[in-house]
């Protein structure tokens, strides 16, 4: 029998001519995501009686739920970009979060993200040899990290972490901070403004706050990881060599690209970048390492990758999304979610009059459905049942995804093994 | 005869490289190495046995699950998701009892499927007519799954005096499956649901290797641009291989509903899906693969849970052997598959040679 | 020409050596005692059997594969290659059999691409791809995607990027395979310009006419071994082909016209729109009755995948009728549509002909899914399928072990011999057939051909699609032009020429009305 | 693992045991069968511990650990007490109503053998069981008034776990307890997981984010149940300068330095006590059976003082202690709504 065949990410049997133009998002249309989100989110709180959507908090603590989830998928999109499937990024960011812990607490905290990072590419190493150099099929070889990951964890914890103050078993003690960011006098003026709530102003001051209060270096160094990642990958020979490697590899080599070597080094990367998304987690999310800490945000960034159709700024408003929704689930889940059914059924009702415009009336009429549905359980609703508010991400994913028409494209040559001598 | 050679000589290879690996961060670690193997590969005692046999029979039905989507490319992740809502379905149907006997044990069967068929459907549908990966489908499809089954069970659920766990309606003793003795001691006695377990991996070869339902299905997980030229509509298999992987997942959790705990309830073994997906790749979809993979699961899992106990080492290092393993195992069949490529192609070159040999004599 | 050309070749010095080129691959001998030179300034053809190690020896040469024995000197420096790289670094470039382009890339990422230290990524290094552009006349803009570019177009960019790296000694596999006689021609006269340059072009290609009007010298490579290097002037085609297989070279010729009356099929204004731009498809009407072949020839990318899969069932959203025996296909799927009576013969074998990793009997079974004798109702039959893929293998000759062989270890022309024995399986009244024989050695094409023609004058009907020309004329009754998605122009094999059909598909010629 | 050391030299002869130790020796070899997380977890297994710890040192018991893994199947608990029971241990005590099912079974298969399980009293009626079971809605209560007494906005949280019966206990008694001082007062509750999703006892990322919002919406006192993710609980109290009530042992003891200070009390869930208890007893040669509750009356259940944030209302708090001692107030152990 065959090796188990495998595949992530979209296909295009629903569609089967892939769209000709280019699927690039503008960058303008990134720049105006923010204030047209602001804007939105200023309109819900003035007509619902939502009040924590666009606090500063809500967005500090966006920011922190985000960054976890943003590094995995960034994990996630190196290896993708290499054709190099890594479902193994839950295991390799379960072993960041050891690394943090182990190392944050006996050498402090640089050295925890340097351990962080470290433990990440040991796992990205281990893909690495078995996908690059064994030829093992990707999925095969990134379930089995993530089993051992969290075998390897747990059983090194009970090692290390007992016996130490505030150290278990299941836990490590305390890590040391990262220093934070925090620009005073403007937090205050900011905090005055956002107080005032004047339409869209206070919105835009809470954002604002967000990133001059206690803005953790970690989260900066993430966010400029991702700009680097675009830089790197969309801006330099090393990147589109590598980028080379996921869409065909044999005219790679053709051309006297080492292609095991950059995909190699680009499962290494992701293992590092995963294993810093761990650290995160661990250092900044919370301050110690714990066991089932991850609770598969690793499964969640491949997901944000996805979504974001392996790019930079499409992973980042996929992740951000996804922590947003969790986030506002987490404080005042009831209300807060329960405004964003009104937003989303206003936005099903626009999509629907879209599909209507370009002659599909099936799905016009399933998302119109849809939308009435929404808007009659906001008006029945007060406020969401808890149990529900805590999938509020993945239901807005999953609804995202399927009503966003699909232009999702992934690279080519993606999660097929390639051996040395396949060009020509 | 070589071939068989090889495909034993394989697993093999990948059990003592699994060994030897545990073994030296076992021996990193500290802890004694022997006394950890002369545990873990003890013949187990009658009752241990059963317990094997009982976890196998369950992971087994995950394994099966997942592979039926693997065999068409598909991976459901969502099997996870799929077994908890149909086995909180079957123990609401099953409790209620409305129906005598065993009746109403295949209407909660029949129920479970039903509604693991529509949940994995979901995924289906959404990658069919969408184009929506089913790898994110499915995890997010698990995530509700949860938040769904926890909110029903909450209005469903009935407290035993004094027990701090919830769960649904006990099932009544007639609508039960019995067990069946493998000794005469206490817990000798393993699943009745193992019939239905072998039957169903029965089901599956035959269907995936007799039937022009199961042929298309390969095809379009082997070439899916072949299976449109041949005829096949790929958004009607999808759909289908996802209904019928979502099917059998809806059994993963009766063996237990129907032979052991008789509720649903929050300390309801989880995590099941996610063995499937090992237990898959390690059998490599094959019905047999699936099971000696399910059974070395089961028997890893059984013969470690007393290591701390008797020998004072974490069980954990269990999870690592059964990780490397799953490596272990593709990387020596990755070896093997080459080498039977190569003969293969030999016994290519060597009848065209033969041909060519003739041709030449011809005109000559 | 070709006396000018023998007397430069003459002069030339030898750039490249080749001497006692081995190269064993399990259980085959692919190159053995291989011994060429090449000249500096001339065009240096290699030509031999499907198989015979010619693509082989050109990856050895480019250090995609190390030798096993044998020196390659290239300008009097023994070289050891031990990656693309390597030659790239001596000045070697290669256009490969199959396209070695990234598609979701630009053409100017998949130009510079490993050669980023010349003019790096920007704006220097498409000005420098503009200019080469624009000096050779490729026309070629270095901001499209690639999957945007038509054969010829690619085929260029593909010169373009050896160019670029300042390629001394040019080798072009099969570069012709896919090319309209105007794209061969441009193609041709850009070879003459390198030659000019003086760089030396090593070009291999089945098509001997070709071969003898380009070539400086001609080396003839037989089951791995340098046969003789011969001068174009020295040889007829029919020699040529004896030397590379010991037997006569084959072609396609009309027998007497078998059309009948009888009206099998009818394509009435169909359309296919596209989700943007020009229609795919545009109001395509012609007619197949038994008996007849159909040719369609057009430039690739012009709509003829477009409409065998439109005609086969395989696009949603056409417009107009198709009748297949006063049967109106448009509810049908795919399935119903074969259990019709179609047969088909994809135009890439690997993507919708094949499933590479199963045996040879699964294949047989693949597009007769709900047919005997593969079938007993819902069940599978392996025992008869077996039997009928046995039959199958020794009716057209598959160079194969048995039946269980997994398809992905036959060569390409013996995967191409068994999709035609099962397409003509189960009595089919027409028979779609894209590119029957491309890629396929001259005799394994005869045989085809042969097929096709018995099966017509059995009353068969064919739609053929092709890009060879001589074989379009050779075996249709009947040839169609499309251009654009278009039917642009109808003509009669026997009265027409090449070069006309030509122009027509490339719109330059005048239209003939159909 | 080094933790069970002290059990794995026992493991060979149980005879011997006796010999080696000077002060208090006994034969009585004890099996521990911890639920998920085990000994180190800070929390109820930890406290399970230290009762276990204090009696092997007192009374010179041989003693062996044993942990539940997540997700586990129950042939897995059963198999775990079953080990134990072979191999001689008596008695043995099970942590967590998650073995309740398995102890049932176990100890009719071996009647001889002596059980006690913890946090579930279904198995009252059985002869070789003891049932220690906490009246955690007691303890729940009084730091409810305590956080009610405190909180100057009137305003306080409560951060759960998983939503489990069990935890609903120490909601509906906190809730309770702090309306009983201030009937306008606000509270705001979060869950983060819903079973069998049990990340929630792990998340502290999670529990940051719940508390954070919740100081940020108005409340100045959170109180958290939710095991490992209280860290997180107690690190956003910090970040806003509130104050935060620990569980189940004195957190303000085991909590890290830096966020020490904003432990204002701790809800006492004396676990260790309950084992320690039971095992003197079984030192004196009695097996308990059927239930004991401990409660407010016997301390089995109370608040903590380290810090002395408190120390200006223990009066009010030792008033309402007294109450619920003398039955004047009943604590509701499910929450209203
Ligand atoms: N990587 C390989 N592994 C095993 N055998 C190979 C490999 N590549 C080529 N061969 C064998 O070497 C022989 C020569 O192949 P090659 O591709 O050089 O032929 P060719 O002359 O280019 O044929 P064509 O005209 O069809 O392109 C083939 O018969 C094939 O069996
Ligand atoms: N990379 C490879 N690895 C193993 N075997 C190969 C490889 N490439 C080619 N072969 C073998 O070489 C033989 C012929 O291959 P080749 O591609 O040269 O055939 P072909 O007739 O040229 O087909 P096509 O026209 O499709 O290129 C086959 O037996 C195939 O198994
Ligand atoms: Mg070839
Ligand atoms: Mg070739």
């Amino acid at each position: 029998m065959s090796v188990p065949a495998t595949a992530t990410g979209v296909t295009h049997d629903a569609a089967p001519p892939p769209p000709r133009t280019r699927r690039r998002l503008s960058p303008w249309v990134l720049i105006a995501a923010v204030p047209g989100a602001l804007l939105v989110l200023a309109i819900l709180e003035t007509i619902t009686d939502a009040n924590d959507l666009s606090s500063s908090g809500t967005i500090a603590a966006t920011l922190v739920a985000t960054t976890p989830i943003m590094l995995a998928g960034l994990g996630g999109l190196w290896s993708e970009r290499a054709g190099v499937v890594n479902i193994g990024l839950e295991g390799m960011m379960i072993l960041g979060t050891y690394g943090a812990g182990y190392f944050g607490y006996h050498h402090g905290a640089w050295a925890g993200v340097a351990g962080a990072i470290g433990m990440g590419v040991v796992g990205g190493l281990l893909h690495a040899v078995a996908t690059v150099i064994f030829g093992v099929d990707h999925i095969i070889s990134g379930v089995a990290i993530n089993i051992i990951a969290l075998g390897a964890v747990q059983y090194l914890a009970s090692l290390t972490f007992v016996g130490l103050p505030g150290g278990g078993s299941t836990q490590s003690p305390k890590i040391p901070d990262v220093p934070t960011l925090t620009i005073g006098p403007l937090s205050d003026k900011l905090a005055d403004v956002e107080k005032d709530d004047v339409f869209f102003v206070s919105q835009l001051a809470s954002l604002l706050r967000a990133l001059v209060t206690n803005l953790s270096s970690l989260v900066i160094i993430s966010m400029l990881l991702l700009v680097v990642t675009w830089f790197v990958l969309w801006r330099t020979s090393f990147g589109l060599r590598l980028r080379s490697c996921g869409e065909s590899p044999a005219a790679a080599e053709s051309l006297g690209v080492h292609v095991l070597r950059y995909k190699f080094v680009a499962v290494l990367i992701s293992g590092g970048l995963a294993g810093l998304a761990g650290g995160v987690l661990a250092m900044v999310a919370s301050s110690n390492y714990r066991d089932g800490q991850t609770g598969g945000r690793g499964y969640i960034g491949l997901a944000a990758m996805i979504f974001g159709n392996w790019r930079p700024g499409g992973l980042l408003m996929g992740s951000g999304l996804f922590g947003y929704t969790e986030t506002l689930g987490l404080r005042q889940g009831g209300t807060s979610v329960h405004a964003l059914l009104l937003a989303l059924a206003v936005l099903a009702l626009a999509l629907a009059v879209l599909q209507v415009r370009q002659g599909a009336r099936v799905a016009a009429v399933v998302i119109a459905g849809v939308g009435v549905l929404l808007f009659v359980v906001y008006l029945v609703l007060d406020e969401v049942p808890s149990e529900f508010t805590g999938m509020t991400p993945y239901v807005i994913t999953l609804l995202v995804l399927a009503f966003a028409s699909q232009r999702l494209r992934m690279p080519a040559a993606d999660g097929q093994v390639y051996r040395k001598g396949s060009a020509g | 005869m070589t071939k068989l050679l090889l495909a034993v000589s394989a697993p093999v290879l990948a059990l003592v490289a699994a060994f030897a690996i545990t073994s030296l961060v076992l021996a990193a670690a500290g802890d004694p190495v022997m006394d950890v193997w002369s545990q873990i590969l003890s013949w187990p005692e009658r009752r241990n046995l059963a317990n094997i046999i009982d976890n196998a029979t369950v992971l087994y039905l995950s394994g099966i699950a997942v592979a039926i989507g693997f065999r068409m490319n598909l991976f459901n992740i969502g099997v996870d998701g799929q077994y908890r809502v149909a086995a909180f379905t079957a123990a609401v149907v099953a409790g209620e009892a409305w129906l005598p006997g065993y009746l109403n044990t295949a209407l909660a069967i029949v129920c479970a499927m039903a509604v693991g068929a529509v949940w994995a459907g979901i995924a289906g549908v959404l990658r069919a007519t969408r184009g929506v990966s089913e790898v994110i489908s499915t995890i997010m499809l698990n995530a509700i799954a949860t938040a769904v089954v926890a909110y029903l069970l909450r209005k469903v659920a009935v407290r035993a005096e004094g027990s701090n766990a919830i769960g649904t309606k006990k099932i009544q003793e007639s609508s039960q499956i019995p067990n069946i003795g493998i000794g005469d001691g206490p817990g000798q006695e393993v699943y009745g649901f193992v019939v239905i377990a072998v039957l169903v991996g029965f089901a599956y070869w035959f269907v995936l290797n007799k039937t022009r339902f199961g042929f298309d299905l390969r095809a379009t997980g082997r070439s899916t641009t072949a299976a449109v030229a041949s005829g096949i509509r790929i958004t009607r298999m999808t759909v289908a291989a996802m209904l019928i992987s979502g099917a059998v997942a809806g059994l993963v959790g009766l063996p237990i509903l129907f032979g052991e705990s008789f509720q649903y309830g929050s300390t309801f073994q989880s995590g099941l899906g996610f063995a499937g997906i090992a237990i898959a790749l390690l059998g490599r979809n094959h019905p047999i693969g699936v099971a000696v993979g399910a059974l070395l699961f089961a028997f890893l899992d059984e013969q470690s849970n007393p290591l701390q106990i008797l020998v004072g080492v974490s069980p954990d290092i269990v999870a690592i052997t059964q990780g490397v393993i799953v490596l272990t195992v593709v990387i020596s069949y990755e070896i093997v598959r080459r080498y039977g490529v190569r003969l293969e192609q030999q016994a290519v070159a060597r009848a065209l040679t033969h041909d060519r040999a003739q041709r030449e004599e011809v005109p000559a | 020409m070709a006396e000018g050309a023998q007397a430069e070749a003459a002069t030339g010095s030898v750039t490249v050596r080749l001497r006692g080129i081995g190269k064993r691959f399990p259980g085959v001998i692919a190159n053995d005692d291989i011994n060429i030179d090449v000249r500096r300034g001339t065009i240096h053809a290699i030509v031999g059997e499907n198989g015979a190690g010619k693509s082989t020896l050109m990856k050895i040469l480019y250090g995609v594969q190390p030798p096993d024995s044998g020196t390659i000197e290239i300008n009097d420096q023994q070289v050891t290659l031990h990656s693309p790289a390597d030659a790239i670094k001596a000045g070697v470039g290669m256009v490969f059999q199959h396209f070695m382009l990234a598609d979701n890339l630009t053409v100017l990422e998949n130009v510079v691409l490993g050669a980023e230290r010349l003019h790096g990524i920007g704006g220097e290094a498409r000005a420098e791809i503009q200019r080469i552009s624009d000096s050779y006349g490729l026309g070629i803009d270095p901001d499209r995607l690639v999957e945007e570019l038509g054969v010829g177009a690619r085929q260029r960019v593909e010169i373009l990027k050896v160019l670029y790296r300042g390629a001394q000694i040019v080798i072009l596999d099969e570069p012709t395979a896919v090319l309209v006689p105007q794209e061969v021609d441009e193609l041709f006269g850009n070879l003459q310009e390198l030659k000019r340059e003086g760089l030396s072009v090593i070009f291999i290609s089945h098509k001997l006419d070709e071969v003898l009007s380009v070539a400086d010298e001609i080396t003839v490579i037989r089951r791995g071994t340098t046969v003789r290097t011969v001068t174009p002037h020295e040889v007829t085609a029919r020699q040529l082909a004896e030397l590379m297989v010991g037997s006569e070279l084959p072609s396609p010729s009309t027998e007497t016209s078998t059309v009948t009356d009888e009206l099998l099929l009818s394509v009435q204004g169909l359309g296919l729109p596209a989700p943007e731009g020009r229609p795919l498809l545009q109001d395509i009407t012609f007619d197949i009755h038994r008996g007849e072949v159909l040719g369609i020839a057009g430039v690739e990318g012009n709509g003829q995948a477009e409409l065998v899969e439109t005609i086969m069932g395989m696009r949603t959203g056409a417009t107009g009728t198709i009748r297949l025996q006063d049967r109106d296909l448009s509810p049908l799927s795919t399935r119903e549509r074969r259990e019709g009576g179609i047969g088909y013969i994809p135009e890439d074998r690997h993507r919708h002909g094949l499933l590479l990793d199963a045996p040879l009997w699964e294949n047989r079974i693949l597009g007769h899914q709900t047919r005997e004798p593969n079938v007993r109702g819902p069940l599978i039959d392996k025992g008869a399928a077996r039997a009928d893929t046995e039959r199958i293998i020794s009716e057209y000759d598959v160079r194969t072990p048995g039946p269980d062989v997994l398809a992905r270890a036959l060569s390409g022309g013996n995967q191409q011999k068994l999709i035609v024995g099962r397409e003509m399986s189960g009595d089919p009244v027409l028979l779609i057939a894209a590119h029957p024989t491309r890629g396929v050695d001259v005799g394994a094409q005869a045989a085809i051909w042969d097929h096709i023609k018995n099966a017509r004058r059995q009353g068969l009907a064919v739609l053929l699609i092709s890009a060879d020309l001589d074989e379009l004329i050779g075996l249709s009754d009947r040839i169609e032009v499309i251009l654009r998605g278009r039917l642009v122009g109808s003509f009669d094999p026997s009265q027409v020429t090449p070069e006309q059909l030509g122009s027509a598909m490339t719109g330059a010629g005048p239209e003939v009305a159909a | 693992g080094d933790d069970s050391d002290s059990g794995s030299d026992s493991g060979g002869g149980s005879a011997g045991g006796g010999d080696e130790t000077t002060s208090a020796s006994s034969d009585i070899k004890v099996g521990m069968a911890y639920d998920v997380g085990g000994r180190g977890d800070q929390s109820f297994n930890d406290s399970a511990a230290a009762g276990l710890d204090k009696a092997k040192d007192e009374f010179g018991f041989d003693a062996d650990e044993s942990e539940a893994t997540d997700g586990e199947a129950e042939s897995a608990r059963e198999e775990r007490l079953v080990t134990f029971a072979e191999a001689g241990y008596d008695p043995i005590i099970a942590v967590g109503f998650a073995y309740a099912e398995s102890v049932g079974k176990v100890a009719a298969q071996y009647p001889d053998t002596h059980f006690a399980i913890i946090d579930d009293s279904s198995l009252a009626d059985t002869p070789n069981v003891a049932s220690l079971v906490f009246a955690e809605e007691q303890g729940s209560f009084l730091v409810g008034a305590a956080a009610a007494l405190k909180s100057e906005a009137g305003h306080i949280g409560f951060v759960g776990g998983v939503e489990t019966p069990l935890i609903q206990k120490f909601q509906a008694g906190y809730e309770a307890g702090a309306k009983e001082v201030n009937p306008d007062i606000t509270i705001d509750v979060t869950y983060l997981s819903q079973p069998p999703d049990f990340s929630g006892f792990g998340d502290p990322a999670k529990g940051k984010t719940a508390a954070e919002g919740m100081y940020q919406n108005g409340a100045d006192i959170v109180y958290h149940a939710a095991g490992g993710s209280g860290g997180g609980v107690f690190e956003a109290a910090a970040d806003a300068g509130a104050k935060a009530i620990g569980v189940d042992s004195d957190q303000y003891n085991t909590a890290d330095p830096s966020v020490q200070d904003v432990i204002m009390t701790s809800m006492l869930k004396n676990v260790d006590v309950a084992v320690y208890n039971y095992l003197s007893e079984v030192n004196d040669g009695n097996f308990p059976t059927g239930v004991t509750t401990y409660d407010l009356k016997v301390d089995g259940v109370g608040y903590s003082t380290s810090g002395g944030q408190i120390d200006d209302i223990v009066d009010k708090l030792d008033a309402y202690k007294q109450q619920i001692i003398d039955g004047d107030i009943t604590v509701p152990t499910e929450p209203a709504s």
